[in-house]
């Protein structure tokens, strides 16, 4: 019941909102800020009293929900979900602050990005494949009005995009929700959706597992953004208002991989194992392709968009590494993008708050004006590159680990992502932060004022957390992940071969041959 | 004793009329007019069966069909008023806002 | 006392956070004095550490220290621990060393700089990073500071931001050395396969026994690590950043760009040294690379007229000496070699600053001369470190050298050797080319205003480290191996155990099959044959003296000797663009890879988007066909709403 | 007996209906409306529905049709704009093609209340569709339905207000 009420709060704040006069756009700002905050807090209460050891759901709640086709309200969370969710309390509420200086329409900004929270946080939680696609849908209208209301100025072209683009590949989701309801109808005689009882029984050939996969795939691919459905991407986060741009990367693009971990893997393992080179040459392809077309960006958060889809590579290399350093490592390079990505759209904002455009050509030389800025810009950049020592760079490791037992190649093909990322994210902050100003009106720029210093402080807090003892958050993983991997591993699907998340045994192996070949020649 | 049938043939009868008029009128308030028609036609009917099975339940219904035709009316022709307010006719044909 | 390790890296890295934070508040002194008191608080503290070592008890010669653990990841746990043992020892002396000597010079050189906090704060982070790198237990930790020395390394060759060739230079370090590091990571991730651990005590004690004598795993391991090396140490292919990286402040190039990050990469393949025994072809390759680059850099910097560019190609050549001495196997020698290389090199760079600060940051050659005796000090520390470079009795460098050359001799072949002594001949040139134009023969700098010597913290710094390079040959001189200090100091790290790899290599390829060869390379122990020794030193010696000779006949004697000779010849000419690499590179790899970008940035709203839109438009053309009934007259609603009710009537009755 | 009330009234109301959708003037339409109500009415008494036989007389041809006579009168139209046969797209097959769909709607529900059989209804009870019998009916089983058209004719006259009111700034 917590969780449904730390789930449900941003949304009953939004309703309270309605009833404060829009003229009190002060109190309407706080109180969206308050309610956001004390939810970051409650949510902080989950990490706290939940139990690193086991990978069973916690603080679950199930009641019926539509009795009559055995849909059941059923949340809970686990390693691999709380961590999301805590970033998503966390992001909300920071974009409330980042949005602080929105001038139209207040009060429905603030009704939207509190809705927009709940919808983001029951996707989250979701047990239940209907819940869950309920919650998937319902997400999609408060980021819409944000993008279409408050955005750009192509704006209702990007928000129909992103809309349009979503929701398409959302629906063979649910009509693959619906094929596997009655496929277990058919198994175990009972109506229902509930997805822990799904993942039990669900039984169906590896034909039939291919083609539910792709329904699904098709859903998250869509949303992560993987090569090549990522085009929505660039066009809505330039587009967004910047606290639109920080939830779209640091939440709205993790439900896509938070999909594949909590569906396509332990639904489908068979299938997930075929679909390794697919997926990974996906990933590699749109690593090297996001860091390559990002070099040669006009516009800064183009450029953060495309490194986007780079950085979402690592991750979906990670997931279908299929081995516990993989899965590991993208569930905290999801952490990781959020983190990085979230201040560094925040961040194009500051400058974009004051400068009124964000093509890089227009700026250089603002370490001299905006020192402060300056030293914030490089930890997060740097952050970005995935500098040991910050955070990008465990997540990033830990995935390429996973990938190299399964793949050489793969791994070597995304490590080439690591050169290009120095590339495009150096040049750019070489163009926009040294060398002379290009314009006069950059010598008017101030630097970072309190609520900006508020803002990006916990997020470098954080990088550095994460890149110097990501241990807490490692162990939040931990017993999820190695559950999932023993559904997943891909021990299961290769009679014969040995897995690769123990190279050790493998050596020992070897050995054992060789002594018993020797000896037996001894003979 | 006039058989059922004589009475559903009526409504029938008038129903189509209204809908005839539905179609080819392009006066508003002959049309609601003709929707009118089409209501009571219903309520014939409603009423033959009532009394075919002898019981009330039927004329509830009428009743309740005249209480929306009330309503319908009064909204109806308060919108050809505004209707008729934005642009000074009534003729439908002069009215596509529908079309996207 | 060995418990304070833990404290060597953590001061420099809170005093870079507390000049960062708090530098414009603190003021210039108070930041001078934080900066300069945590790289000497690390020395003192190395010396403790190193004290505590000495009396560990007899027959331990590694000691760790595990902070914390850093990556959990089921069996994949990498620890934060420090590693004490005789190489790491070495290393943080010479870079907390010579790191608080060059802080101090530091301190004069950039007094008048309005960030100087900045400055510091960078510097400090480096030596942080600096001794992580060589403090690590492991290679991921170790990676932290390789890549955390490289990131202060970009900071501070852009240290002048607002110069566009600072920023490039900068950017193309960071880049250049990434690509340095896509291979480390992808030979640290080999290594994890390989011995499911990335410890150092776990994997090179492990080595001998699950590697088998040049399998194909053991030499992809040596040279991905080997092409890391190469990308930070400046090694043929990579080196093209380290000239480029003398945009920097001069107590930069001094510290990581002479001393001790660029020698990372020697670091890196000595501590190694137990796989890339198991590997001959990379051992060649790292031997040939090594000496290569000596005399390809060496060439390079004859025909350099800035000051700092000639010590960055020397730099870049006396690395790779210390590679090649990596590839034949002589260990010691490299460190030796490293060692003698930070004192002096440190020397000659903060010297070149001297001058520099002193001629309002001129670097051209050409616009010295006879400035001797303006800066007396420098002259003279200048002379020490040169004589030392070029290798000349008995200061180090010609002990370091001479052993690193009789190696090659001796352990290696004929061509390495040849390599060698041509880098030892045009050492011995360019560095008194550069002596003589800078502080002999005739002024060419405009005579109005009269060059200074800078002030004393500028000059004790060169001093000490003249003196260093003066005595530091000490360490060890080769023929009396009893003498050889360092040599027996770094035994326990170098000692590769042959038996253990020849009999399981001999075993595992009887197993597969193979022909079993007769591991001669291993087996083969270096003669000490004391004659040849002495004879060799005379040889190099006579090639030193050779240089220099020939330097004072081009440039004291008859200074128009250089364009009588070389003037209008194609060589000169590309040895003084640096053999057009550069461009290249820019060329043939960097403009394709941006226009490339661009076109499939195109490409991308074109085709990819194009997809995503094209099928929107075919629903669009749909749509337009049912627009038609979408009238908009209530009238057609009613009589579609007709037809479907007479359909279904029809239908149903 | 009843076929002979039945028939004239039953021929009377239809062709009263077409005079409501061939009357080339709004007015002439209603009176017309009026008419058929009335003639409606005669028909629910010769069902011995007598409670709505009054009903439509008093909703139907009194309140209903007073408010489009209002309406028609505020409008000021004298004369329907358009006459019926030609619209203004001249379209004379889509028109053709509506009045035979109108024939086969009607010949449709002719032909199916024809065939089906009912056979006689079952004998009237005393007190069948007196105000007592169907308030009985509206007040315990239709309690709900009636309460919530309460609230629907609420909701039209509050409808209505907001539509029709001129707005005045």
């Amino acid at each position: 019941m917590f969780l449904t009420f730390v789930t449900f709060l941003p949304l009953l704040g939004a309703f309270a909102l309605a009833f404060i006069p829009k003229e009190n756009e002060g109190t309407i700002k706080q109180a969206a800020l308050g309610v956001a905050l004390v939810d970051f807090v409650l949510s902080l209460g989950l990490w706290m009293g939940f139990d690193n050891s086991t990978h069973a759901m916690q603080f679950e709640f199930s009641t019926s929900w539509i009795g009559a086709w055995g849909v059941n309200y059923h949340v809970g969370i686990d390693g691999i979900s709380l961590l999301l969710y805590v970033m998503t309390t966390f992001l909300t509420a920071f974009s409330i602050l980042v949005s602080w200086n929105v001038k139209k329409h207040v009060k429905e900004y603030m009704m939207a990005m509190l809705a927009l929270g709940t919808g983001m946080l029951g996707v989250f939680i979701a047990l239940d494949l209907f819940l869950f696609y309920v919650f998937w849908e319902f997400q999609l209208v408060p980021m819409y009005i944000i993008i279409g209301v408050w955005g750009g100025p192509r704006r209702i072209y990007a928000a129909v995009k992103f809309f349009l683009y979503t929701a398409v590949g959302s629906l063979l989701m649910l009509v693959a929700i619906i094929w596997i309801y009655f496929v277990v109808e058919d198994a175990t005689g009972v109506f229902t959706t509930d997805l822990i009882f799904i993942t039990k029984h669900l039984d169906v050939d590896l034909g039939t597992q291919k083609w539910l996969w792709m329904a699904f795939f098709l859903a998250f691919a869509i949303k992560v953004p993987m090569f090549p459905f990522h085009t929505w991407l660039p066009d809505a986060h330039v587009e967004a208002p910047t606290a639109g741009s920080v939830i779209l990367a640091g939440v709205l693009l993790k439900m896509g991989t938070y999909g594949f971990l909590r569906f396509n893997l332990p639904l489908f393992p068979h299938a997930s194992y075929e679909f390794i080179p697919f997926i990974a040459t996906l990933s590699v392809i749109g690593i090297v392709y996001g860091a390559l077309v990002a070099m040669v960006q006009e516009d800064l958060k183009k450029l953060v968009a495309y490194s986007s889809v780079s950085h979402l590579g690592f991750v979906m290399l990670g997931i279908f590494a299929l081995n516990e350093y993989g899965l590991q490592g993208a569930l905290l390079q999801n952490l990781n993008h959020g983190i990085s990505t979230g201040a560094l759209f925040f961040l194009v904002g500051v400058i974009y708050d004051r400068r009124h455009t964000r093509l890089i050509k227009e700026f250089g030389g603002v370490t001299n004006y905006m020192p402060k800025f300056a030293i914030c810009f490089m930890i997060v950049t740097l952050s970005s590159i995935g500098l040991p020592g910050m955070n990008g760079f465990i997540g990033e490791f830990l995935i390429l680990l996973g990938m190299f037992q399964v793949n050489k190649m793969y791994a070597a093909g995304a490590a080439l992502g690591v050169i290009l990322a120095a590339c495009y994210m150096l040049w750019m902050f070489q163009r926009v932060m040294f060398m002379q100003s290009n314009n006069p009106e950059n010598e008017k720029l101030t630097d970072l004022d309190l609520r900006e210093k508020i803002l990006i402080a916990p997020m470098i807090v954080l990088i550095f957390w994460i890149g110097l003892y990501p241990k807490p958050f490692l162990k939040t993983f931990d017993a999820s992940v190695s559950h999932l991997v023993t559904i997943v591993s891909p021990d299961n699907f290769r009679p014969g071969k040995i897995g690769g998340s123990h190279a050790s045994t493998k050596i020992d192996k070897a050995l054992k041959k060789i002594e018993k070949q020797t000896h037996k020649k001894s003979h | 004793m006039v058989e059922l049938e004589y009475y559903l043939i009526l409504s029938g009868i008038l129903f189509s009329i209204g809908v005839l008029g539905v179609l080819v009128r392009r006066n508003a308030i002959v049309v609601f007019m003709c929707v009118e028609i089409m209501l009571n036609a219903v309520n014939i009917s409603l009423i033959a069966f009532d009394r075919y099975n002898n019981q009330h339940d039927g004329q509830v219904f009428s009743f309740m069909v005249m209480c929306v035709a009330a309503a319908e009316v009064s909204v109806g022709l308060a919108i050809v008023i505004s209707m008729y307010r934005n642009k000074p006719t009534i003729n439908l044909d002069e009215f596509n806002l529908m079309k996207w | 006392m060995l418990q304070l390790a833990w404290l060597i890296p953590l001061i420099p890295i809170l005093g870079s956070i507390v000049c960062g934070l708090y530098g414009l508040k603190l003021g210039k002194d108070k930041v001078a004095k934080i900066a300069c008191g945590g790289p000497i608080l690390s020395f003192l503290l190395t010396l403790i550490v190193l004290l505590g070592f000495l009396l560990l008890p007899e027959g331990v010669h590694v000691w760790e220290q595990v902070l914390f653990n850093w990556i959990p990841v089921a069996d994949f746990v990498v620890q934060w621990g420090y590693q004490i043992d005789p190489l790491s020892l070495v290393m943080m002396l010479v870079v907390s060393g010579v790191g608080s000597v060059i802080h101090v010079y530091a301190v004069g050189y950039m007094y008048e700089e309005y960030s100087f906090y900045r400055f510091f704060c960078y510097f400090n982070l480096f030596l942080g990073a600096m001794l992580i790198l060589v403090m690590g237990n492991n290679f991921l930790l170790m990676f932290i500071g390789w890549e955390g020395v490289g990131c202060c390394s970009y900071f501070l060759i852009g240290y002048y931001y607002d110069k566009k060739s600072a920023c490039d230079a900068g950017t193309k370090a960071f880049v250049v050395n990434r690509v340095g590091d896509f291979a480390f990571i992808l030979g640290v991730l080999f290594i994890f396969n390989q011995f499911g651990s990335i410890d150092y005590t776990t994997v090179f004690s492990a080595a001998p026994t699950t590697l088998v004598y040049g399998s194909e795993t053991a030499t992809l391991i040596c040279i991905f690590l080997f092409i890391g090396a190469t990308g930070k140490s400046a090694q043929i292919p990579l080196y093209t950043w380290l000239p480029d990286a003398m945009e920097g402040p001069t107590p930069v190039s001094a510290l990581i760009h002479a001393a001790t990050m660029v020698t990372a990469g020697v670091y890196m393949v000595a501590r190694c040294n137990v796989l890339f025994a198991l590997s001959p072809l990379s051992m060649n390759i790292v031997a040939f690379v090594g000496g290569g680059t000596a005399v390809f850099a060496a060439t390079i910097g004859m025909a350099q007229n800035d000051i700092k560019r000639v010590l960055a190609y020397s730099t870049v050549s006396q690395i790779g000496y210390m590679f090649l001495a990596c590839g034949v196997g002589a260990y010691t020698a490299a460190i030796f070699h490293l060692i003698t290389h930070a004192f002096f090199k440190a020397c000659l760079f903060l010297g070149s600053g001297s001058v520099i600060h002193g001629m309002h940051h001129e670097q051209d050659m050409r616009k010295y001369g006879g400035l001797k005796d303006h800066f007396p000090i420098t002259h003279i520390t200048f002379l020490v470190s040169t004589l030392a470079i070029a290798g000349i009795f008995p200061l180090s460098g010609f002990f370091s050298k001479d052993e690193i050359l009789f190696h090659a001799l001796m352990d290696g072949n004929i061509i390495l050797w040849g390599m060698g002594a041509t880098g030892a001949f045009l050492t011995a040139f360019y560095m008194f080319r550069l002596v003589f134009m800078t502080f002999y023969g005739e002024a060419k700098y405009d005579l109005s205003f009269h060059p200074h010597e800078p002030s004393k913290i500028m000059t004790t710094p060169l001093v000490i480290l003249a003196g260093l390079a003066f005595f530091g040959g000490l360490l060890g001189i080769p023929i009396i191996h009893g003498w050889h200090v360092l040599h027996d100091w770094l035994e326990p790290v170098f000692h590769v155990d042959s038996q253990t790899i020849i009999d399981y290599s001999t075993q595992h390829m009887i197993a597969a099959g193979h022909h079993v060869p007769t591991f001669e390379a291993l087996t083969h122990e270096p003669s000490h044959n004391v004659p040849l020794e002495i004879s060799l030193m005379g040889v190099s010696l006579l090639i030193a003296i050779g240089g220099i000779t020939a330097a004072y006949f081009f440039y004291i004697k008859f200074p128009k000797l250089p364009d009588t000779v070389m003037g209008g010849q194609w060589g000169l000419e590309l040895v003084k663009n640096k053999y057009e690499v550069d461009e290249h590179i820019d060329e043939y790899i960097v403009q394709p890879t941006v226009e490339g970008s661009f076109y499939l940035w195109k490409g991308d709203a074109k085709v990819v988007d194009g997809a995503v839109n094209g099928a929107a438009a075919v629903i669009n053309w749909f749509s337009k066909l049912a627009r038609p009934y979408q009238s908009g007259f209530v009238r057609n609603y009613a009589l579609f709403m007709v037809v479907g009710f007479l359909a279904i009537l029809i239908m149903v009755y | 007996m009843e076929l002979f009330f039945f028939i004239p009234i039953a021929l009377l109301s239809v062709l009263l209906a077409l005079g409501v959708v061939f009357n080339s003037s709004p007015i002439g339409s209603a009176v017309s409306l009026i008419g058929m109500m009335l003639c409606l009415a005669g028909v629910f008494v010769l069902q011995s529905a007598h409670f709505l036989a009054i009903l439509q007389v008093l909703i139907y041809a009194g309140a209903i049709m007073v408010l489009f006579m209002f309406v028609i009168m505020l409008l000021n139209l004298k004369t329907a704009e358009d006459s019926v046969w030609k619209s203004r797209e001249h379209n004379t097959l889509l028109s053709v093609l509506t009045g035979f769909l109108v024939l086969g709607l009607a010949y449709k529900m002719v032909e199916i209340a024809m065939d089906s059989n009912f056979g006689p209804g079952m004998p009237v009870k005393d007190g069948f569709g007196t105000t007592e019998a169907v308030g009985t009916v509206l007040f315990t089983d239709y309690v709900l339905p009636f309460e919530v058209a309460s609230i629907l004719l609420l909701v039209a006259m509050i409808g209505a207000l907001v539509l029709a009111k001129t707005k005045i700034d």
